[in-house]
């Protein structure tokens, strides 16, 4: 059992982190690029390290310098969070090669995640709803492509296997449009992942984003914690979250997650992780695992009054989880807006100094941050700077909260989405409940977002 | 303190689009805040600074009038690249001949690229910053001869 | 029903009630003195007006400032948060003369409860287990005195009907003492008070000093919502307090609880109370009722889920509470540390500006404050600059949260107690619970405080 | 960076009391902090202020060495009453012979008071405050002459 942790990461994540390996008792190493040595994971941890110039893939994406740095501090653990090198299968390997625990699943699950035709015959193989289409790669054979296509069905999706966060997709609404959009595609998924391997999905039209938390030990004990509602998007980045997903009768999303749960087992998983599914016309479709801590992972802890990283960081020690099934409740509603440092109408990146900064406290808020007054948001990394989070008896209550702590918070010197999450949560078809994932690009309902 | 003149001042703030109002008296003092309402977006710069918080100095923001200066200045807090790729030659050097529009270099914040481009013709005296370096908003990039 | 509500108070609370007044929708009317104009609690409110110069007995304490404050900015409630005016009935009443809600119960109540012979004698008739002890005045008869002295039993304790907060009091170990006793405390009572009225209860040797939170709407229900132990005190002021009381089993809770809520339907009460009894030998002993909102309502909130504040209101508006008993629980544990702005060794009171803040946050962590980085804390008002509260699954979970949390906090530029918190949140004897009101002036386990 | 140097750095750290130490070489650089253990508290102001964040500067503290002072200096943040009870005579006037532990104000601060003393014998040639004043602490309240 280890008694230290090296986070390989930064920012709000790495304060988050840091706070659960102090509520454990271990000693909290943090790494850190040159731009990041006065940053608040820094301070906080019990010792810190430069390992190296500004840019990530100079530093935090540098796995030689992390692994070193590990060395140096006698760090015997790697917490990864989230982004970096969180969901890099070889350096989960390298990790423990090097004699240290890579706190999350082993390598070779996440290689079987990361390819999404793999990830996707497993989950069927689990009894994980999939959208209909083949869990393998199409065939070359055109004849053969124009029938699976005719069985999935039009609108279809074409999917690089090797693709992800939007890239590597082609939507196909004709028949006659299959096989030029096909060779693109499979072209577009050799140069950019690799992998010139293709499959078809049915395209669902107005899915929501809903997704399902999980726990596995290393004892074959897994628990499904709670789903969580993302549907909030804009160029596929999640805006605001909430828990538990409104609107789905909590009997068939004990079903789904039972599901789910059922799959780690039958797939070895160990951690935390989460399943994502579309949402559409009252079924579930499984999209992809994330092998990880997720950004929105404080909605569920809201709800489920769990410490998912404490949960993760004992997991990865080897514990037994002391949690049963039905000793997991769901309790009131909770929403987490990212705070970015972007303009709220073009979105446009706004690094620079932080100059006057007040957060919301008091019943039913948390905020998680590394910023503050005085800091300066470097250039070099994404641009979330915090994360609002409140928590409320009811989903109704949970807004009234919400919009009362948007309105007390206030970041100055930089632009902020701040405007941006006050009109949301004020925006009258959101409050109603189960927006699609279309819902904030195609401009809420006044207008243009 | 009249109370009528100030229920007077309340009105008058309700039926204004003001977003604060200060009135002093005879030693009294009040103050008046208008909160958004529903969907209509304050915005943060329009906010007044809080008062008894810590405030730091803004950066300042680039002078406008590009086409008559002197000088080409960053319109954003960033990293530089003066070149399209690493080991490529740079977009411009001293003695370069430019017209407006002509790019003097990348800037990059938070994996967004946009290029800065010259407001006007003229000679390039001295490029003043190197590829990696941060710069602040309203900074020389480049000066003209 | 009134729509907007003045806060005459200042501080951490008034920032509190504000947030509730935001979340319920009514607009907020901040009252200030002079030294505070800059202060949080003006800010946030939707209008403020400054009452008066920085003494309090100018402007927070100006009964005529507020009235004229609450007519020209057109407030139609007054909530008086605690200390200053919150506990004065001749205020109550002068705030329903003039056509407003006072956010608390009727004048007539708070008269009955400020007087401690009469709150005693209405507290037995409702059943609340009181200390042995007539629950009249003592007659001038010395023959009569000592026999009534020989009843309860020594040592017992002399207190004015008029005193509180530890003034007025005297305790007398042997018969021979009582008579001298009695003298000076009675000439004590005639001229601190105004009122030469003396009682006599049993002397409690090594009490917990726990309490019952209440609430009772104008329709004649009312529920208890949880117990508080607050034992952690120096100079009568409670330094740490927790939720639920620890180690009192929960029956035993469950039934001075019903007693509280009854008494609570018998007295007329209306708002939220606090029923506060010295424990000792597995017995509660009811001392006196606060008639008002508590410092310490966090930890309630904290383990009911319940916002004590918005509750409040809404029962002030005349609403009726939705709430049954049986839907009142009580999940986890809570602490809350009082931060104050003075020597941690000394007490000694150390205002000025602070020059460095951060405050915790992350999981099971609340602040609720009006400082920051660059407030002065003024010369002028008590030393309570904000509260760190925390929420664990467990006793045990909560105080490694407490630890993690308060080792993370900094405040720069002037001295707090904070040092002395994390101290008691490591000792040993604290940590296992159920420590009797002497314990920290004793110098905890460790030595001298 | 020689990792061995840096193991060996841990290990000092470790052997001693230090609360910080940081160490800088070929572009790298450690910091170590020790988190204050089990019951021994851990002075604030002992901390290193934090980097990055916003600092505004201290109070300054009141010079030692009162007894060879030509100035009577306010030990605290406060509240000045220059006499016991409001419309009693000031303790001290302009001209008074004062000698060391002669009161000269009284500091109020959270309704605790505080006796301000001469620390040497002397006259008293200004008393540069009033009653109901907020003076800092190491702020003159009186001239000796």
């Amino acid at each position: 059992m280890f008694g230290s942790v090296l986070i390989a990461n930064r920012g709000e994540i790495a304060v988050r982190v840091i706070r659960a390996c102090r509520l454990l008792g271990l000693r909290a190493v943090a790494v850190h690029s040159v731009a990041d040595a006065d940053s608040a994971h820094v301070r906080l941890a019990d010792t810190a390290i430069c390992i190296g110039p500004a840019p990530a893939r100079q530093s935090y994406l540098d796995q030689a310098a992390i692994l070193a740095a590990a060395e140096v501090t006698g760090a015997e653990a790697i917490h990864p969070g989230y982004g970096f090198l969180s969901e890099n299968a070889a350096f989960a390997d390298r990790v423990e090669e090097a004699g240290l625990t890579f706190i999350g699943p082993a390598g070779a699950t996440m290689r079987v995640m990361g390819d999404k035709i793999a990830a996707k015959r497993a989950m069927r193989a689990a009894g994980v709803p999939c959208v209909p289409g083949l869990d393998e790669g199409l065939p070359h054979d055109p004849g053969r492509v124009i029938e699976i296509a005719h069985d999935i069905g039009y609108p279809l999706i074409l999917k690089a296997a090797g693709g992800g966060g939007g890239r590597g997709m082609r939507r196909v609404d004709r028949e006659e449009d299959l096989l030029d959009a096909l060779a693109v595609t499979r072209e577009e998924g050799r140069s950019a992942f690799g992998n010139g391997e293709i499959y078809a999905e049915r395209f669902l039209t107005h899915p929501r984003h809903v997704e399902i938390q999980v726990i596995a030990d290393a004892h074959g004990h897994a628990l499904w914690l709670g789903s969580r509602d993302c549907s909030l998007q804009r160029r596929h980045q999640k805006v605001i979250e909430e828990a538990p997903a409104p609107g789905i009768e909590p009997s068939q999303l004990a079903a789904v997650g039972e599901r789910c749960a059922h799959a780690c087992r039958q797939i070895g998983y160990r951690g935390v992780g989460t399943f994502e599914f579309l949402y559409e016309d009252g079924a579930f479709f499984f999209i992809e695992m994330n092998t990880r801590l997720q950004v929105e992972h404080p909605v569920t802890e809201m709800t489920s009054g769990l410490d998912l990283v404490e949960l993760q960081i004992r997991v990865a020690r080897g514990e037994r989880l002391q949690l049963r099934q039905d000793e997991v409740t769901c309790r009131g509603h909770s929403f987490e807006c990212r705070l970015n440092a972007e303009d709220p109408v073009t979105f446009k990146p706004s690094p620079g100094l932080i100059t006057d900064w007040q957060m919301p406290g008091g019943p039913g808020v948390r905020i998680d941050t590394h910023a503050g007054p005085g800091y300066r948001v470097p250039p070099y990394y994404d641009s979330l700077i915090g994360k609002l989070i409140v928590h409320g008896a009811t989903r109704d209550d949970a807004l009234a909260r919400l919009r009362a702590a948007l309105d007390e918070a206030r970041i100055e010197g930089i632009a902020t989405n701040l405007p941006l999450h006050r009109r949301l949560a004020s925006d009258t078809v959101f409050c109603a409940g189960g927006v699609d994932i279309h819902y904030l690009e195609r401009g809420m309902s006044g207008g243009v977002a | 303190m009249d109370p009528e003149k100030i229920k007077s001042l309340i009105e008058a703030m309700a039926a204004s689009d003001l977003a604060e109002m200060e009135f002093s008296e005879d030693g009294w003092s009040l103050r008046l805040v208008r909160r958004h309402e529903g969907t209509v977006p304050r915005q943060a710069s329009s906010l007044p600074a809080a008062r008894g918080f810590a405030r730091l100095k803004p950066v300042p923001k680039p002078p406008d009038g590009a086409a008559q200066a002197s000088e080409v200045l960053s319109p954003t807090f960033g990293i530089v690249y003066l070149g399209p790729a690493p080991g490529a030659p740079p977009f411009v050097s001293t003695g370069d001949h430019v017209t407006a529009g002509t790019t003097i270099c990348i800037l990059e914040a938070m994996k967004v690229f946009q290029e800065v481009k010259a407001g006007r013709h003229g000679v390039i005296a001295a490029v003043t910053v190197a590829t990696g370096d941060e710069v602040e908003a309203g900074q020389v990039l480049a000066r003209f001869a």
